[in-house]
Parts: structure tokens; sequence; C-alpha cells
């Protein structure tokens, strides 16, 4: 293969570009057919965002019925309908592969240094099998009505219609998929790492796409076999989940919070992972307590098997096992805290450069802490008797979902956006964006905190008068926040036309996708396998590696390499 | 019934509710605390070490071994203190008093009753009396309820095929919201009801009181509350899950297998005891059949309050 | 490093295949001896359990190999088999000791009633399918 | 920086490159480790697919033991035992097939195969015979459970949640053995063509992993539902 593509001619001298992932094949089925990890990466970043677009225009449509008491702009079961797709689609087809499956994908291989992942033909069959479950899910959505909750609780959920057998399949399916992926990367860090890149010198990015594959593997197919087994006490009424058969629907409670709890770190910990690459990057600051804050996370995502049934506190399961759940659940807090105390510390001393990414990550320090200690308070036995399924364990988890990982994900995607594109995007733009979407987030979700301890449930079409302020300021704000999505969303668009080209190292980071790829890479990702001789954050050796004022300590340039690529 | 709680918490209105509320604010300001440390710190930093100059190059920190042991041993003393708290207040929550009054609560979509021990029933609202421990058994005849009293702090779900209770002991009379907080449907939000907290003397004489002395169609519009239809039909001519009773009397009412009847006494005791035998046209068969139960008292009743309906 | 540990190339012999190949047999017998012609009580379940295991550890160190794979093999076998007790156990807390306090009652209504919903159920349903007949 | 961009292709060398490498390993070792610790990965993803139809089992025993013990007798021990020992057998000639193909026999190899995928169907076989045997007495999974004649006795609470698990459990585990028979099938095809051989087996290696998982979960199976 040549090192350069003829691109065009211009008064007969022929152009050349550099070759690199996105130029080297442009047929559609060089896309459809692709394995390699880039393309997609891009490939479940497009789709998740449509599944992100569309769950967020449901949740607008949830706010604008609650605008006022009463109907306001449709009737009660539209709005089941449309809280229960917004839990379902955010939660199974946006959220659990956007990091992993969609940035994971593109930067995990780059920064071990590999030319792909372990098995890349497994990888985009990943992706088919999850779009398949995002077609079943969508059959199911136009057959017939779906308003169980994301929570499937039987047996209100096993006695509803065929839809139901729709999205649990496609549950199981894009299960699947989140499975395989998972397994991919586990294989592809063990074994794909470049030579010198030992565990401590790994990105922490890695290290957490690492336990976040670990709770992947573990956890996911007992959603699978609770899939199966609603599918069947539906299909064949079985009666293990059923109590009119004779079946226990706290039993079903468990499957499922077997699975979903671990979820919700399958959804945090890749988020844990680009924040202490951003925080690195942008104090250009060694991250503090390297080992604590990669250990933690796999600690978090090894505790988080034990606390499922912190969410059946009310639910009639025995108070033994309320006790034992709940002391499990402070202990998450512990290595959370070492993450959040450490990034903190990295700050310290540093030299912070509030560019985009950074206004997110400091975003997500201040959210994600709300989010968790309320997550710490639900934990306390008889606190969460009054707090269970009312708008305070909404806040809570939008809280952590949205201002902790799509947060995350829109810093990380600012982060590495010049990496996959090749292009820099609007900084003001990017950064009025991240503002709004602060405020925005804020005035939505901390009204829902106090309606919630002041006794508004959940999944109410309908409330009583003394909670109608709250949801008119959470309304409101909930537009403040989709005008900042919005606006984040153009910005990354434009810069498609409008943006300058992007150097190799536009943030002077150390990982390996910045200092040996060009931007956007080559289709092998590396000229020469890279040999690692120092960690991820070594900023005190900036100057030796930056070079001399202005370097940015790439070894690789945009322009077209001298070597001829080698197979 | 105004806003008489603290900023967070609604009204206190049973014994429980003080001991939680301190735990809830102890939590609450350990919280804070841990917050406020945080978001300084974070905004701090960010303007005292902020970039100067592209090429700046910090020093390096070291690792200060001491202040990564504190992170981890105060949260884990804090989060002990907080646990053994919460679970003796939940043991508590559980633990009802062995002479509490007992009442049986059978929850179903949409509505909550209630059997008292002499055999007296209500739905909707719950009375009971002040100073008092009251323990409700519950079970459900369809799917997951849970019953919730904010202002008491208890909440329970109430589960199908078993029995499963919640006991409490309320402080001061006045009424008080009932919320049914898991997901049940298309009304779960409308499966409201109250506990409505009287004085001894004025339980008592309720519990004995019958209703047999009210005039037809004013205990029509009681039942018409009490037993929940107004979740499904208004009285004002917007359409809920059902029709609305506004004129139906005398009115041509279509059924799904495309025969007619015009809307008399009779039909609408059918429609009342029997509500699967003809089903009107565009909308479900939605009914509940729990209604076959009804007295000629109560459907004379009912069949009064819908004729004034007009 | 990437290549942590000596490859997974091992040949097994042939007799150490047929040993374990006799003794699974062996303890099939054993099992089924123990459970349906021998009474020994409550002392069943654990040993009929414990030779699965038994049989499971068999196949798992030898057919599969793992004696003399790379350990990382076995930590991932051992990290799943954990997560299963979890799994279990952490379930059996709630269902073994349901209603341990009086928020819920530890017997189903229709047990208490001695009811068969199983039955009741389909009779119900054999019945409205008739009723349409 | 210049050390940093010394390449690895120093370290390694790209003379030999076997047919079946591809290209993001750099060595045929690397290759074979990746894919065998990704099949321990699946298999526990198997092994926990399964754990949720032993919570329930254990679930409903620990509620019910008396109707389980009861009920279990319906089955045929004979027959659970005779496929134990067939699928036991299957093991090994599996186990047998790798020896031979780590010792380039490709007829010992080919052999093993063959009497493996003849035993998956003996398994599947009788597997017919006792789920037709238990249809005709009506029993049936789930709500259709309704044994008659002799067997009416056992219309019990319950017995229908016990039927409901061995016939899930023993139809997912059956399924298993479908998708085994598959797999075998092109693995022997493959074998026959002489695709090979003891510096590159690891398709036979790996069906041999699922093959054995497969095989251990019966060993769970056949005491809890039939024995015990
Ligand atoms: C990304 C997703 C995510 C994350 C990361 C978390 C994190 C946590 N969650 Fe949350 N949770 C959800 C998503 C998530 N949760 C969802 C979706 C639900 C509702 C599901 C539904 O019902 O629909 C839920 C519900 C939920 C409940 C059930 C509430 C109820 O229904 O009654 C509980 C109860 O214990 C809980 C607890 C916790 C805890 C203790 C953490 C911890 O991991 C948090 C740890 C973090 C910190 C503690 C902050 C940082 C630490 C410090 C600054 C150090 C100092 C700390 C201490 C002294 C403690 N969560
Ligand atoms: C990832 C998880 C996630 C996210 C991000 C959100 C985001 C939002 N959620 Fe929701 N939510 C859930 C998960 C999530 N939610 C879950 C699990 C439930 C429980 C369901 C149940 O009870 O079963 C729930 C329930 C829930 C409720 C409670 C309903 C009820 O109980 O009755 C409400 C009410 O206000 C709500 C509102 C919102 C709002 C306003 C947003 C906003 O933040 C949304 C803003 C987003 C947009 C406006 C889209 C803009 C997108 C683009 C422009 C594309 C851009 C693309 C790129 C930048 C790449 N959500
Ligand atoms: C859960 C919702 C629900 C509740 C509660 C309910 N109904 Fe209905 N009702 C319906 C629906 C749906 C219909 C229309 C379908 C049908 O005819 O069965 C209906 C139909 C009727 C009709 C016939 C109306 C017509 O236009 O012909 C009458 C009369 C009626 N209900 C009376 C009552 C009374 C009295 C109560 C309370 C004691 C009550 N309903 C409670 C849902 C409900
Ligand atoms: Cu009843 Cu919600
Ligand atoms: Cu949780």
């Amino acid at each position: 293969m040549s090192a350069t593509q003829t691109v065009g001619t211009e008064s007969g001298r022929s152009v050349s570009a550099p070759v690199n992932y996105l130029n080297h094949d442009k047929s559609i089925k060089g896309w459809l057919y692709t394995v390699d990890h880039k393309r997609i990466g891009l490939m479940y970043l497009a789709t998740v965002s449509i599944a992100f677009l569309v769950a967020g225009l449901l949740a607008l449509a949830v706010r604008t019925e609650l605008f006022s008491q009463g109907r306001t702009i449709m009737d009660a079961d539209t709005y089941n309908q449309f809280f229960s797709l917004h839990g379902i689609m955010m939660v199974f087809l946006f959220i659990i592969p956007s990091i992993p499956a969609a940035l994971g994908n593109f930067v995990m291989p780059i920064q071990i240094g590999a030319k792909d992942v372990a098995f890349p033909r497994l990888n985009l069959a990943s992706y088919y099998i999850f779009v398949i479950g995002g077609v079943l899910a969508v059959t199911g959505i136009l057959v017939g009505q779906i308003d169980t909750g994301w929570t499937f609780y039987t047996p209100y959920s096993s006695r509803l219609g065929a839809p139901v057998l729709f999205l649990t399949s496609a549950v199981f399916i894009a299960g699947f998929s989140s499975i395989l992926t998972g397994l991919n990367f586990i294989v592809t860090i063990h074994k794909m790492r470049a030579p010198g890149l030992t565990w401590n010198r790994l990105p922490l990015f890695v290290w957490s796409i690492y336990a976040t594959s670990i709770v992947q593997v573990l956890a996911t197919p007992v959603i699978g076999i609770t899939m199966v087994l609603l599918f069947m006490e539906k299909a064949l009424q079985i009666g293990i989940f059923d109590p009119a058969l004779g079946g226990d629907p706290v039993l079903f409670q468990h499957f499922f919070w077997f699975y979903s709890h671990p979820a919700v770190y399958i959804m945090i910990l890749p988020a844990f992972g680009i924040i202490s690459d951003l925080i690195g990057t942008f104090s250009r600051h060694e991250v503090q307590g390297y080992k604590f804050v990669a250990l933690s996370s796999v600690a978090i995502a090894f505790l988080g098997f034990l606390v499922w049934g912190h969410h059946m506190f009310v639910s009639g399961q025995s108070v033994v096992s309320s006790i034992i759940f709940s002391l499990l659940t402070y202990l998450i807090g512990i290595p959370t805290g070492v993450k959040v105390l450490n990034w903190v510390g990295t700050m310290y001393k540093g030299s912070i450069s509030l560019q985009t990414p950074m206004l997110y990550a400091l975003s997500f320090l201040i959210l994600f802490t709300i989010g968790g200690l309320t997550g710490v308070m639900l934990g306390v036995l008889s606190v969460d008797v009054h707090l269970h399924d009312t708008y305070f364990v909404v806040a809570h988890f939008h809280y952590v979902m949205m201002g902790g990982t799509v947060i995350a994900a829109l810093g990380g995607l600012h982060y590495w956006w010049p990496k996959m594109t090749g292009k820099m995007y609007n900084e003001t733009n990017g950064r009025i964006a991240a503002v709004l979407i602060f405020i925005g987030f804020n005035v939505t979700f901390f009204t829902q905190f106090i309606m919630g301890s002041k006794g508004m449930p959940r999944r109410y079409y309908d409330y009583l008068p003394e909670f109608e302020i709250y949801h008119m300021i959470s309304t409101i704000g909930s537009f403040l926040l989709a005008i900042g999505l919005f606006m984040a969303a153009g910005g990354l668009i434009a810069s498609f036309w409008r943006g300058k080209k992007a150097t190799s190292n536009p943030w002077k980071s150390l990982t390996l996708e910045w200092t040996h790829t060009t931007s956007p890479p080559d289709p092998h990702n590396f000229h020469h396998t890279p040999i690692v001789t120092r960690g991820p954050y070594d900023y005190h050796l900036a100057p030796e590696i930056f070079g001399e004022p202005g370097g940015d300590g790439a070894v690789v340039s945009a322009q077209p390499d001298t070597d001829p690529v080698q197979q | 019934m105004g806003d008489k709680g603290t900023f967070w918490l609604p009204e206190s209105g049973s014994t429980l509710s003080p001991g939680l509320d301190s735990l809830f604010y102890f939590t609450y300001w350990i919280s804070v605390v841990i917050f406020v440390a945080v978001t300084v710190a974070v905004i701090v930093f960010a303007i005292k070490y902020r970039r100067r100059n592209d090429s700046d190059i910090p020093p390096i920190v070291h690792e200060n071994k001491l202040l990564e042991t504190a992170w981890i041993v105060v949260p884990t003393i804090l989060v002990l203190i907080v646990f053994t708290w919460g679970f003796r207040s939940f043991l508590k929550l559980h633990s009802p008093p062995a002479n509490a009054y007992e009442i049986q609560v059978t929850a179903k979509q949409w509505l909550w009753d209630y059997t008292y021990p002499n055999g007296k029933t209500s739905t909707g609202d719950l009375v009971v009396p002040v100073d008092r421990p009251v323990r409700l058994v519950m079970t459900s005849t369809d799917v997951l309820h849970s019953f919730f009293v904010p202002a008491f702090r208890v909440k329970q779900d109430v589960v199908p095929n078993r029995y499963s209770s919640v006991w409490f002991e309320a402080t001061g009379q006045g009424e008080y919201h009932i919320l049914c907080t898991e997901y049940c449907g298309t009304q779960h939000s409308g499966m409201l009801g109250s506990v409505i907290v009287q004085s001894a003397e004025d339980f008592d004489a309720w519990l004995q009181s019958g209703v047999e002395d009210m005039a037809p169609a004013e205990y029509g519009a009681l039942l018409y509350t009490q037993q929940n239809c107004n979740v499904c039909h208004s009285v004002d001519g917007t359409r809920l899950v059902g029709p609305t009773l506004l004129g139906l009397f005398g009115r041509q009412t279509t059924f799904t297998d495309g025969t007619t009847a015009v809307a008399d006494e009779n039909y609408i005791m059918e429609s009342i005891v029997n509500p699967m035998a003809k089903i009107v046209e565009g909308y479900p068969p939605g009914m509940p059949t729990i209604y076959s139960s009804f007295d000629s008292d109560q459907l004379n009743a009912l069949v009064a309050f819908i004729k004034e309906q007009q | 490093m990437a290549h942590d540990s000596h490859s997974g190339h091992h040949i097994v012999s042939q007799r150490v295949l047929i040993t374990v190949f006799a003794s699974l047999v062996a303890l099939t017998v054993l099992t089924v001896i123990t459970a349906q012609f021998v009474d020994i009580g409550v002392l069943n379940l654990p040993l009929a359990l414990s030779i699965a295991g038994l049989k499971a550890m068999l196949v798992v160190t030898f057919f599969m190999a793992l004696k003399y794979d790379n350990p990382m093999n076995s930590l991932i076998l051992g990290i799943g088999v954990i997560c299963v007790t979890v799994f279990l156990v952490f379930t059996l807390f709630d269902t073994a000791f349901r209603g341990d306090m009086p928020n819920v009652d530890s017997q189903t209504i229709s047990d208490t009633e001695g009811r068969n919903l199983n039955q009741e159920a389909r009779e119900a349903r054999e019945e409205s399918a008739g009723a349409q007949h | 920086m210049s050390e940093a961009v010394a390449t690895a292709e120093q370290i390694h060398g790209h003379d030999d490159h076997p047919a079946h490498l591809q290209h993001h390993f750099v060595t045929s070792d690397q290759q074979f480790e990746a894919s065998k610790m990704g099949m321990w990965l699946f298999l526990i993803t198997e092994i926990l697919l399964f754990s949720g139809m032993f919570v329930a089992y254990t679930v409903y025993r620990v509620w019910h033991p008396e109707v389980f013990q009861g009920v279990s007798s319906l089955l045929d021990w004979r027959l659970g035992g005779l496929n134990t020992i067939v699928l036991l057998a299957s093991s090994f000639t599996v186990a047998m097939s790798i020896h031979f193909a780590q010792k380039n026999n490709q007829k010992g190899l080919v052999i093993n195969l063959v009497i493996t995928l003849l035993c998956a169907c003996i398994f599947l076989v009788v597997k017919y015979f006792e789920y037709t045997g238990k249809f005709s007495h009506g029993i049936f999974p789930g709500i259709a459970y309704h044994p008659h004649g002799d067997y009416a006795v056992y219309d019990i609470p319950y017995a229908g949640q016990f039927f409901s698990i061995y016939y899930i459990m023993t139809g997912i585990h059956g399924f298993h053995v479908l998708v085994g028979i598959g797999v075998f099938i092109w693995i022997t095809i493959r074998a026959i063509k002489g695709d090979f051989t003891s510096a590159y087996y690891t398709p036979v290696e790996l069906t041999g992993l699922y093959w054995h998982l497969v095989d251990i979960i019966w060993i769970f199976l056949f005491p809890l539902l039939y024995l015990i």
C-alpha cells in the first residue's frame, strides 16, 4: 500500500494528502464491512447519538407534559410510554454503549499501541448485533404500548401484550453486543499492549475500560437470562415471577438488579477514565495517586456486584438482606471518593487550562459529587424508605448519569474530536455550550431533589398542586439544557466545514494516540509499533518530550511520512 | 393543607418522623460539607493555578501518603456511623408495637380499599385515631403497588399473594396524602387517598356511623370520589379513561359490537356491576369488575348521582 | 508485558485422559447409587453436589487442561464462579429469610390457604376457552 | 525522543508469517493465547447465563423442598444417567482429538471428532424421547402443566414451577448441544481437509473448551433435576 493517495489535481500537479483511516477507502462498503476499530467506533458514535437525540426529545416531551398540573400535551397512557421509552433507550441503547463502544473502540487500542482490537471481526459483529437489538426495540415500540418503566417489574410487565416480548428480546440481543465488546476489550488489553507498556503505564482511560469490561462480561449474561425468563413468563406462564401463579415478583427484582446495579458502573467507570485523562492533560500534571485511581476502578467493579439490593429496601425483601446490602452500598463510596479527591489533588499546583474538555471535567467533578453523595443518602436504610421511588431518586440518577457519564462523554468527545476527524471545533462555542449545559442541568434536576424529598413520587403523570412550581422550574431548565446540547452538537458538526485542521497533538498530551499518530490516524494506527518508555502522565518530563518551546511532543507529523507504510 | 415542612422535607405527622428527619439532615449536612470542600477546592485551584503561558511546566507534587490514607479512613468512619444509625431506625420502622390497631388494606388498579376490625369499609380515605399506633396489613389483587404517606415517612410495597405491612402513630389531627409509589399502569398517578386523623372519640363515632341517612344523590357523590369513579369518569365532559358521566343519563351509546342502547337506570346499574357485558365504542374494556359487590343502596345512590349530571 | 506467560501448548497424555474419563464414569455411578438406592437422609443433597463439583473439577483441570494453562484463565474461571456464588447467596439472604420482620409475611397467601394457583389459572383458562367454542 | 521511535519490528522479525496469523498480531502464540483467553471469558458468560436458572431452582427448592424432591422422581434417572455417560464420553473424545491434533495425527483427530458428533446426536435423541414421554402425560412447562391419568396426583402446587425450570434449563442446555453439533460439523470438515496441524489447531481447542462447558453444566443438572 502506498503512503499517499492522490486526492485531486491542480494545474497538472498532483496534490498528495497523507493516508488516514477516513480517506483510504471512502466507499460505503468500506464502512459497512470495515473491521477497523476506529471506523467501528465512529459508527457506534453515530448510532448512539441518534438514540440520545430520540431519547432526549422524549425527555423534553415528558418535561413539557409535567410543566403544569393535569393534562398539558398528552394523555396518561402516552406519558407512561414516553418515560418508559426514554429510560429504556437512554440506558440500553445510549449510555451503556456510549463511552466503551464508541470512544473506547476508537481510543483504547491506540492508547495501548495496538494496531487493532484482538478480534476485529467480532468487533464488527458486536456492532451489528447492537443494531439488530435497536431495530427490535424500535419494532416493539411501533407494535404497541410499552409502559413498564425501564425496570420491567413483574407482574405488570408479564401481563402486558406482545410488545414486551420484542423489548425483552431487544434487551437480550443488545446485551450480547455489550458482552462481546467487553470480552474483546479485556483480551485486547491483556494481549495487545505495545512493548514497554506495563500495567503501571496504562493510561487511566484504559484501566477504566478494563474494569468496565469485567463488569460487562460478568453481569450482562444475567440480564440475558432474566429477559429469557420474563419472555417465558409471558409466553408460557411459568409462574416464577407472577404471583398469580405462585411466583415471586421480588425474585424478578433480584434478577433485574443483579445486572442493573453493576450496569450503573458500566455507565460511570468509563467516564471516570475520561475524567482522569482530561484532568491530567489540562492540568499538565501527573494524576495524583495513579495506582489508587487505577485500582479503585477494579475495586468498584467488584463491589458493584454486592449491593444490588439497595433498590429493594421497601420491596418486601428480608430485613437481613436489606441491612447487608446497605452496609456494602456505603463501601462503594470509599473507592469513588479516592478518585474524586485524587482528581482534585491533581489540579493542585498544576497548570490548568480551561478549554472546553476541561470545563466538562470540572462540571463532572461538581455534578458527580452531588449525585454520588445523594446516592449514599439513598443507601441509608430508613431514609430510603422515605425517598424511594420519589423524584429524589430521579434526581440522583440524572446527576450521576447525565451529570456524570454524559458530561464526561461530551468532554471526551471534544477532547478526541480533533483526533477522530482531523478538525478543531470552535472553542468559544464549545465553552458557551458547556456552561449552558451546566446551568440548565442544575436548574432541571436540583429542583427534583427538593420536590422528591418533599414527597413527589416518580412516574407520575399528574401531581398535587404544591409541586407545580418545582415542575415548572425543572421544565424550563430542561429547555436550557437542550439548547446547550444542541449548541455543543452543532459546534462539533460545523467543524467539518469550518474547523481548522488539527495538528497531531493539539492539547500536548502524552498518551500514544496523541504522540504517535497523526490526526486523523493512519488506517493501521502506527507506522511503527511504538515502544513505551514512560508513564502516561509524566508531565515532569515535558521539557524533554515537547522539545523546543512550542513543540507538542508528537513524533509523527501530519505530513506524509517518508517511510513506506509497512503492512 | 399548606406547606408546613422544612425546605427539604414535608410536614411531620407521625412519631417516626422526627427521628428520621434528624438522620436525613445529619447525612445531608455531612454531604454538604464534603461537597462544599470539593467544589471550593476545584474553583480555587482552577483560578490559582490557571495556565499563564503555553509552555508552563508545573512542579512535581509528591504523593502524600497521609492524605491518601486520610481520605480512606475518614469517610469509612463517617459511613459506619450513618449505617448504624440508619439500621437502628430501620428496625424501628419494622417493629410495630404489639397493641397496634390493625386495618386491612387492599390495593387494586387504581384505588385503596380499607377494612376496619368491625367490618366497616372505606375506599380512598383512611380514617385513623390520633396518638395510637396503627398497623396496616396490605395486599394487592393485581400488580405491585406501594403505600406511601410522605408526612409519616413510611412506605411499603404492596404485593399480590402476600401480606406486607406498615405501622405509624399519627401525632396530629388533620389530613395527609396517601400516594401510590410503585408504577401500576395508566392511572398510577391517580391512585391517591388521604389519611384522616381524628381524635379517639370522633374516630369511634365514625366507625359506628352508617351512611343510611344521606340523600341518595349525596351518597352517590360520596361514592363517586370514594370509590375512585372520578379517576376514570369526569363530570365536566373531559375524556379520561372512561366516558364522561356528564349527560350520560338518556344518552344513546354505541358499543363495540355495533349495537346501541339508551342509558337508563338498568343500563347504568349493569355497566357498574357487569362492566364487561357491553363495551362502549372507542373505549378500552378497562372498567374494573370490582364493583359487582355493590348493594342496591349503593347502586341506587350512584344512579341518582349520575342522573343529576346533566 | 504482553506475553506474560508460557503458552498453552501442553499435550495431555492419553493415559491421563483415559484415567480421568474412567473416574468420571465411576463418580456418575456412585452418585446414582447414593441418591437412588441408599438413603442417607439430609446428606443426600450435599453429597450429590460434592460429587458433581468433583466431576466438574476433573473436567476443568484435565480435559480443559487448566492445570497446564496460563494461570490467567484459571483466574477468569474463578472470578466467574465467585460471581455465581454471590448471586446465589445474596439472593438467598432474602428468599431464605423472607419475613424475618413483620413488614412482610414469610408465607404467601395461597400457601397459607393451601391453594394451587397453577391449577386455578389453568382451569380458568380452559373454562374461558371452552366457553368460546 | 529518539528511543520512542524504535520499532517493535526490530524485535520480532517480520519474515516468518504463517497464513493463519492475522495482521494485527505479532506472533502466532500471541494470537493463540488471545483466542483462548477470549474463549474462557465467553465461557464464564455462559456460566452466568445458566446461573440465573440455578438461582431460580435453588430459591424454589428452598421454599418447597418436599415438592421438588417429590416430583423429581417423575424424571427417569436411567435416561438422565445414560445421557450423562454419553456427554462424558464426548468430552473425553474431544480431549483426545486435541491430543491428536497436537501430535499431528490426522486420523486420530478426525475419528475422535466424529465420535463426539455422534455422542452429541445421541444425547439429543434421548432428550427427544424424554420430552415426548413427559408431554404424553400432560407434563408441560408453565400453565399447561396438567398431569393426568396415573400422574394426576402430581398436580400439586409448585410442581409446575419445577417442570418449568426443568424444561427451560434442559431446553437451553439442549440448544447449546445443537449449536455444538453445528460447530463440530464445521470443524470435522476442516479437519478432513487437513486444516489443522500441531502448529495451528485453535478452532479445535476452542470448540473443545465450549463442549466441556456444556458437559459441566449437565454434570450439575443431572443430580439436581433427576436424583435429589
Ligand atoms: C451512572 C449511574 C449511577 C451511579 C454511578 C450510581 C452511584 C451510586 N448510587 Fe445510584 N442509581 C442509579 C444510577 C447510578 N447510581 C440509577 C439509574 C438508579 C435508579 C434506578 C431506578 O430505580 O430506576 C439509582 C438508584 C440508587 C439507589 C436506590 C434508590 C431507590 O430506588 O430507593 C441507591 C440506594 O442506595 C443508590 C445508591 C448509589 C450509591 C451509594 C452510589 C455510589 O457509587 C456513589 C459513590 C460516590 C460518592 C459517594 C461521591 C464521591 C465521594 C466523595 C467525595 C468522598 C466522600 C464520600 C463519603 C464520605 C461517602 N442509587
Ligand atoms: C443516560 C441516562 C439518561 C439521560 C441522559 C437522561 C436525560 C434526561 N432525562 Fe431522564 N431518565 C432516565 C435516564 C436518563 N435521562 C431513566 C433511566 C429514567 C427512568 C425511567 C423509568 O422510570 O423507567 C428517566 C426518567 C426521567 C424523568 C422522570 C419521569 C417520571 O418518573 O415520570 C424525567 C422527568 O423530568 C427525565 C428527564 C430527563 C431530561 C430532561 C433529560 C435531559 O438531560 C435530556 C437532554 C437531551 C436532549 C435534549 C437531546 C439532545 C441531543 C442531541 C442534540 C444529540 C447530540 C449528540 C451529541 C452531542 C453527540 N428523565
Ligand atoms: C379504571 C377505570 C374505571 C373506573 C375506576 C370506573 N370506570 Fe366506569 N368505565 C370505565 C371504562 C374504560 C368504561 C368504558 C368501557 C365499558 O363500557 O366497559 C366505563 C364505562 C362506564 C359506564 C358506561 C358509560 C357509557 O357511556 O355508557 C358507566 C355507567 C360507568 N362506567 C360507571 C362507573 C362507576 C359508577 C364507577 C365507580 C363506582 C366507575 N365507572 C369506575 C373505566 C372505569
Ligand atoms: Cu398503584 Cu401505582
Ligand atoms: Cu444501584
